[in-house]
């Protein structure tokens, strides 16, 4: 498989603190292809924000502390490269969005100047030739009237032209792979559409790979071709998301869509994932989701980590005890 | 479930609200002659029987929350009635209106601001009965253990203080305190969405069995339709201010009328869903026409003149657009 | 009766609280690093203020101390004499109790004054409101050191006046801070709950806001102390200080003004000046170890990188080895 | 809109300054029966009660106080708007306005030269020392400030005049007076003056320097936490690009007001240095003017100094509105 654009074998990023160390993510591996959509799916403070961080070496080391067996992107060793190599690939070739536009822009900055900053500091425009591709990318992304848009400051614009603008920003450069985290929580449902919309277009349109980092599972089944379900700091299934929507085989996937309220039937009552996530502090022995889980085994799932393993060519799941396969794939 | 339902509306209606408006004005700069009108909450009027559970469902900025604000007497209206049980809000004596506002509460979106840090546990559930009641520190700790028993928190915990408490604790611990005075309407101002995915279904249940325990009325605010699918009997959609479809559950989610419904319900449940164009426009100063027709994907010329009206288009079932009315007449 | 005992027992009661308050902040300066040192300095040099007659080993007042004139530190004089010929260890001790007394007062009459004029302009808003952040904005705009001395210059260097200047051009900034935090308090929700149970602004004020100002209020009294500390130094080093008694002020202006470096006198401005530097950096470091206790996210932030050079490459190591293994571990036995 | 704000700040600063006005002729009146008591020039030694209640009676007249307080009062507005601060007690009634003018350079000299000092080297060293966080240059900077600000600038003052001064005669001790008096912009002269400020200078910036290191330090962090600089870093900007244009940026927003702030209270904090190096500006001008009682005088260069506040103030607020977009749309501030 050469055309894997993010190649990642056992990523492990922990944060030391007065309290102990927080182990945020545990090991997971995790690629992606080229023009595929891949979805990471989890809850708050399962890891999956500090792990997109990690893919494009964004992390700030101290305090986090980071461990990869394997790094590549676009078949590059990327693993040692250093601050200065990372640069030349970053904001070019891998490039992020990030959940609250508006804080996410610099407040202070007009929004077509901080797009004109990737052409001229990273692709070498001049500054008028920067100006126009500024304008005709706020067009691209659908920014009405991008022309006066331009010279907008971040707050002037709306919750959607600003994710907009900031999705214009990281597309500038025609990157390879995009990563988006939560672009879409902090905005309203109908611009959420739009937004997810804009984001497939491009996609599709330039083969670019896309990873969706998310909590919300309606996004990833509307947009995502293979999902990778977080849990505590681990990868706990992966799969292709029709099948791992119709067929979940750990029993926390299943909880999450059993607790996504349905549209199409009526019922009495939710399904429910009981209690909390654990503490990053104070995860449990053996099986992490071992204390939510209806299904386990009081011995083995207590004392040991189950492994990550295959179950066919294209998923892989993390439970000593996985939910029957229902077929159907 | 639905005969049980129009069983209680014929029983007796708890709160009706007629022709209610929230206008807030806001100066602009130095010309404080000249003021800008915030049409909030426009001509909205609802009834909410008792044992029901309305979902008010809109998008940012719609004016849900502010309608909820009214209802419960945090902002004066400036226009309409609020009935309940035939007695009106705004007329009646002190000492009544005491005695309803104590059978009404409200529930906050964010239980991490809803709740004062610096209080235990027990401080917190235990602060209506120190406002309202002259009773003893006995009978408040067996409130306290009562009401914590009831949102399924350990009573060991009432003594902790509440940084200690995930966001679902957290909840139950705002739903608890706004049952304590045993109230007949408990308004849940968006309960969820500042939760974890899989923490939503249990709040949900929650509720819903507190709804059975309690014999309680809900109103029950939230912008995603998905969220109120079961546990709601009624569904009002809002858009900048106005409600523009009501009925019964069954009735808007198989058979939306409206074509934002129609979009925000596509939003939750197709893979494919309606994307409306540009954003909600400002509720500053809103058209005289339709308010909905500068998004509206099955807009015609008249709707930028012709306000239209919420009109029962069949039974039970409300909708205002110009094109029902076309087609109904 | 049953009524009186009631509020008898509420009064009490709410005392008791203080207390409890206080001495729970007590124990948390205590643990801190900073806030220990701090707490110990400032118990030390208030109790050498208050038992000064029996520390002294001399009257400071006393000129012409046995004919010695401007001798250094030896074992007699302690830290030497002035060239009048007092004893300045002497002085230093009976200067803790001016200088001591001044700001402590002052820090506590200008946060309670500040408090309830900013939570008075918060809580109320509107018109008050108006009205007490006007008189803010010229009060702040008034230098304050000369307008303490146009003052004492108007009505006398007394002891009382100078704490009533202080106190009088000492509460604006404090009463601004405090009525922007009332403002966000005023606005949660736990306080819109609250107001939704019935409960008023008495009941809203006293459990909801005051508690919520209070760290600021404590930690503000601290660092007020060291500035009036450095202010009442300024003015006694001016001359236009009390004039009855000797404070560290004084010492160091007497020191300027009969030439004491010029002498090569150098122990007559030291101690004075170490006395002044203990005592205020003392008052800081309360009020810094208290903004670290009520403010953890700058501490925790800093933290982190004091654990990290803790911790050894060899453990970290460890560690994700431990991760990997504990990976491998399940599908080796399930093989 | 935009205008609307800078309206709003003027006719603000205009209503205070009025109120300082106000205070300003009433502070001296308060407490008194006849207004005039305390502007009587002091009784000498040598004069008889007759040349006193001649002078008394003279004063009374020159400087109008036999008229009612509101007529004084009005005559005050409108001299004051005339630029006239009114005559000192001094012999020869010399005007107020032109005594602290002809000081006035030489505190300027110190204040903004220490200004400008302690904001370049403190905004450079807090920047480098937020980026080496956690390593030696920020734990000495952390530790330093401790020490540094609990100790008074006239103590510093005083040990460098013992130790520099007097100990080791590399700067002067005392201010050449001589020098104020003769001043004729030759390079000799210049650079006599920087001599001779040194030490001022120094012991007056040293906490200075601190104070604006410390809060550049934590305002760095902050900004460097927000989100836009991740956004910048996902940017692939190099790092100075990072921290000129969008860290610099933002985290200067709140050291404008700290400067402009700055440097009205370092006028006034100037009163104590000054007397320790016999530095004739300002400050020993109102000090010798306590002296006197000479309450025209005093009350002047308060009114000077409040003024200068003022106007700092509203300097700060207006370069806020230039800096920040936010501001000019009526958002938050």
């Amino acid at each position: 498989m050469s055309d894997k654009v993010l190649k990642i074998r056992s990523l492990k990023v922990i944060f030391p603190t007065e309290r102990g160390i927080i182990k945020a993510v545990e090991g997971i591996d995790f690629e992606v292809s080229k023009g595929e959509c891949v979805a990471l799916v989890g809850e708050s403070g399962c890891g999956k924000s500090v792990s997109s961080l990690a893919f494009m070496k964004l992390l700030t080391t101290p305090p986090a502390i980071i461990d990869t067996r394997v790094h590549e992107f676009d078949g590059k060793d990327i693993s040692n490269y250093t601050d200065k190599q990372m640069k030349e690939i970053v904001g070019t070739e891998m490039t992020m969005i990030f959940q609250d536009a508006l804080s996410a822009l610099n407040p202070v900055i007009k929004v077509g100047r901080q797009i004109d900053e990737i052409y001229i500091k990273k692709l070498g425009y001049s500054k008028a030739d920067a100006k126009a591709a500024s304008i005709e990318i706020l067009r691209l992304v659908g920014v009405p009237s991008p022309a006066k848009r331009y010279h907008d400051y971040p707050h002037q614009l709306s919750g959607g032209m600003r994710q907009r603008a900031l999705i214009g920003m990281s597309f500038a450069s025609n990157p390879k792979m995009m990563i988006a985290d939560e672009p879409t929580t902090a905005l309203d449902v109908t611009i959420e559409s739009q937004i997810l919309k804009l984001l497939k277009d491009l996609q599709r349109k330039n083969g670019m790979a896309l990873v969706l980092i998310t909590h919300d599972l309606s996004v990833v089944k509307r947009t995502a071709d293979r999902v990778y379900v977080m849990y505590s700091g681990k990868i706990v299934e992966e799969g292709p998301t029709d099948q791992v929507f119709n067929n979940p085989r750990h029993p926390y996937t299943k909880g999450l869509i059993n607790s996504m309220p349905k549209i199409g039937k009526t019922k009495e009552e939710f399904t429910q994932i009981p209690d909390n996530v654990p503490h990053p502090l104070n995860k449990p022995e053996g099986c992490y989701f071992k204390p939510r889980c209806s299904n386990h085994d009081p011995e083995i799932c207590k004392l040991h980590m189950p492994a990550f393993e295959n179950l066919s060519e294209y998923r892989s799941v993390r439970c000593w005890n996985p939910i029957e396969d229902a077929g159907g794939e | 479930m639905a005969d049980d339902i129009k069983k209680a509306i014929e029983e007796e209606i708890l709160i009706e609200v007629e022709n209610l408006s929230v206008d807030f004005p806001i100066s602009r700069g130095l010309a404080w002659w000249k003021k800008d009108i915030v049409s909030a909450v426009s001509n909205v009027s609802l009834k909410i029987a008792r044992g029901s559970c309305v979902a008010l469902v809109g998008e940012s900025g719609c004016g849900k929350t502010t309608l909820a604000n009214t209802l419960i007497g945090l902002i004066t209206p400036t226009g309409g009635k609020v009935r309940y049980k035939d007695q009106d809000l705004y007329e009646v004596s002190n000492a009544d209106y005491k005695k309803i506002r104590n059978n009404m509460q409200l529930i906050f979106q964010d239980p991490y601001s809803s709740l004062n840090p610096r209080f235990t546990i027990k401080d917190i559930i235990s602060e209506p009965f120190r406002i309202r009641k002259n009773i003893s520190e006995l009978e408040i700790a067996n409130h306290v253990e009562r009401l914590l028993k009831l949102v399924g928190l350990s009573v060991r915990d009432k003594d902790r203080h509440i940084f200690n408490f995930s966001g679902g604790q957290r909840q139950r611990i705002a739903i608890a305190r706004a049952i304590a005075l045993n109230p007949e309407f408990l308004i849940c101002d968006e309960p969820v969405s500042a939760l974890d995915v899989s923490i939503h279904a249990q709040i949900l249940n929650l509720l819903l069995d507190l709804q059975k325990e309690l014999n309680l009325t809900y109103l029950f605010i939230s912008h995603n339709l998905a969220v109120v699918r079961n546990i709601s009997t009624h569904v009002a959609v809002m858009y900048l201010g106005e409600i523009v479809e009501y009925g019964e559950v069954d009735e808007i989610f198989n058979n939306p009328i409206h074509p934002y419904t129609k979009a925000l319900l596509s939003a939750v449940k197709d893979d494919d869903p309606i994307i409306l164009e540009g954003d909600i426009p400002s509720p500053i100063n809103p058209p005289d026409g339709c308010r909905f027709c500068s998004r509206c994907y099955l807009k015609v010329d008249e709707c930028d003149k012709d306000h239209p009206e919420l009109l029962e288009i069949e039974t039970d079932h409300f909708a205002a657009c110009n094109l029902i009315k076309k087609r109904t007449a | 009766m049953k009524y009186k005992n009631n509020i008898i027992f509420a009064i009490a009661k709410s005392l008791l609280n203080t207390l409890i308050t206080l001495g729970q902040m007590i124990i948390k300066i205590w643990n801190h690093k900073k806030g220990r040192i701090g707490l110990i300095l400032v118990v030390m040099i208030s109790l050498i203020a208050i038992f000064a007659p029996f520390l002294a080993p001399y009257d400071p007042y006393d000129v012409l101390q046995r004919g010695a004139r401007g001798v250094g530190p030896s074992t007699e004089y302690f830290l030497g004499t002035t060239s009048y010929g007092q004893d300045i260890f002497s002085m230093l001790i009976y200067g803790a109790r001016v200088s001591m007394s001044i700001c402590i007062i002052t820090a506590i009459l200008i946060s309670f004054t500040g408090a309830i004029i900013g939570i008075a302009a918060g809580y109320l808003g509107k018109l008050p409101d108006a009205i007490i952040m006007r008189v803010v904005d010229v009060m702040l705009v008034i230098p304050t050191l000369p307008i303490t001395i146009v003052l004492t210059n108007l009505f006398g260097k007394s002891y009382a006046m100078l704490i009533f200047i202080f106190t009088l051009f000492g509460w604006a900034g404090l009463s601004r801070v405090v009525r922007s935090q009332v403002l966000t308090i005023k606005n949660t929700n736990y306080v819109k709950s609250a107001e939704l149970f019935g409960g008023g602004k008495w009941y809203v004020m006293t459990k909801h806001i005051l508690p919520g100002v209070s760290n600021q209020l404590i930690m503000n009294t601290a660092m007020t102390a060291a500035g009036v500390m450095i202010a009442e130094a300024g003015l006694s080093f001016l001359g236009l200080g009390n004039t009855e008694f000797i404070s560290w002020g004084k010492m160091l202006a007497e020191a300027q003004s009969s030439g004491a470096f010029l002498l090569g006198y150098w122990w007559w401005i030291i101690a004075p000046g170490i006395g002044i530097f203990a005592s205020v950096s003392a008052f800081m470091l309360i009020g810094f170890s208290l903004e670290e206790i009520f403010n953890p996210r700058m501490k925790s932030s800093n933290s982190q990188y004091k654990v990290l050079k803790t911790l050894s490459g060899t453990y970290i190591k460890e560690l994700f080895e431990q991760m990997e293994a504990a990976d491998n571990v399940g599908g080796i036995e399930n093989e | 809109m935009k205008i609307d704000y800078v309206i709003k700040r003027i006719l603000h600063t205009v209503l205070i300054f009025l109120a300082v006005i106000t205070l300003n002729f009433f502070i001296p009146r308060i407490g008194v029966d006849d207004p005039a008591e305390r502007y009587y020039p002091p009784q000498l030694g040598s004069m008889t009660d007759e040349e006193y209640d001649e002078i008394k009676a003279l004063t009374r007249e020159q400087y109008g106080f036999d008229k009612s307080n509101l007529a004084q009062y009005a005559e005050y507005v409108k001299r004051l708007f005339s630029g006239d601060l009114g005559n000192s007690f001094q012999p020869g009634r010399p005007k107020v306005m032109e005594m602290i003018l002809e000081r006035l350079p030489w505190t300027l000299v110190l204040s903004v030269s220490t200004m400008v000092i302690s904001a370049f080297f403190g905004i450079t060293y807090g920047t480098f020392a937020a980026n080496q966080r956690g390593r030696l240059a920020d734990t000495a900077l952390l530790a330093s400030s401790t020490v540094l600000t609990a100790l008074p600038s006239f103590i510093i003052a005083l040990i460098l005049s013992m130790v520099l001064g007097f100990g080791l005669g590399i700067f002067p001790c005392y201010a050449d007076s001589e020098m104020m008096t003769s001043f004729d912009w030759s390079l000799a002269e210049i650079g006599n003056v920087l001599y001779n400020a040194a030490l001022p200078i120094i012991s007056m910036r040293i906490g200075g320097i601190v104070g604006y290191a410390v809060s550049t330090r934590n305002s760095v962090i902050v900004v460097s936490s927000d989100d836009y600089i991740l956004t910048a870093r996902a940017k692939g900007l190099s790092n100075s690009r990072i921290l000129y244009s969008h860290t610099l940026t933002n985290y200067l927003l709140p050291i404008v007001t700290r400067f402009m702030m700055g440097l009205s209270g370092l006028i006034g904090g100037a009163v104590v240095i000054e007397k320790v190096f016999n530095w004739n500006g300002m400050g020993t001008l109102f000090i010798n003017a306590n002296l006197n009682s000479d309450y025209p005088l005093m009350m002047g260069v308060m009114l000077f100094l409040s003024s200068i506040a003022l106007l700092a103030n509203l300097t700060a607020d207006l370069l806020y509105f230039v800096l920040d977009p936010r501001v000019q749309d009526g958002g938050r501030r």
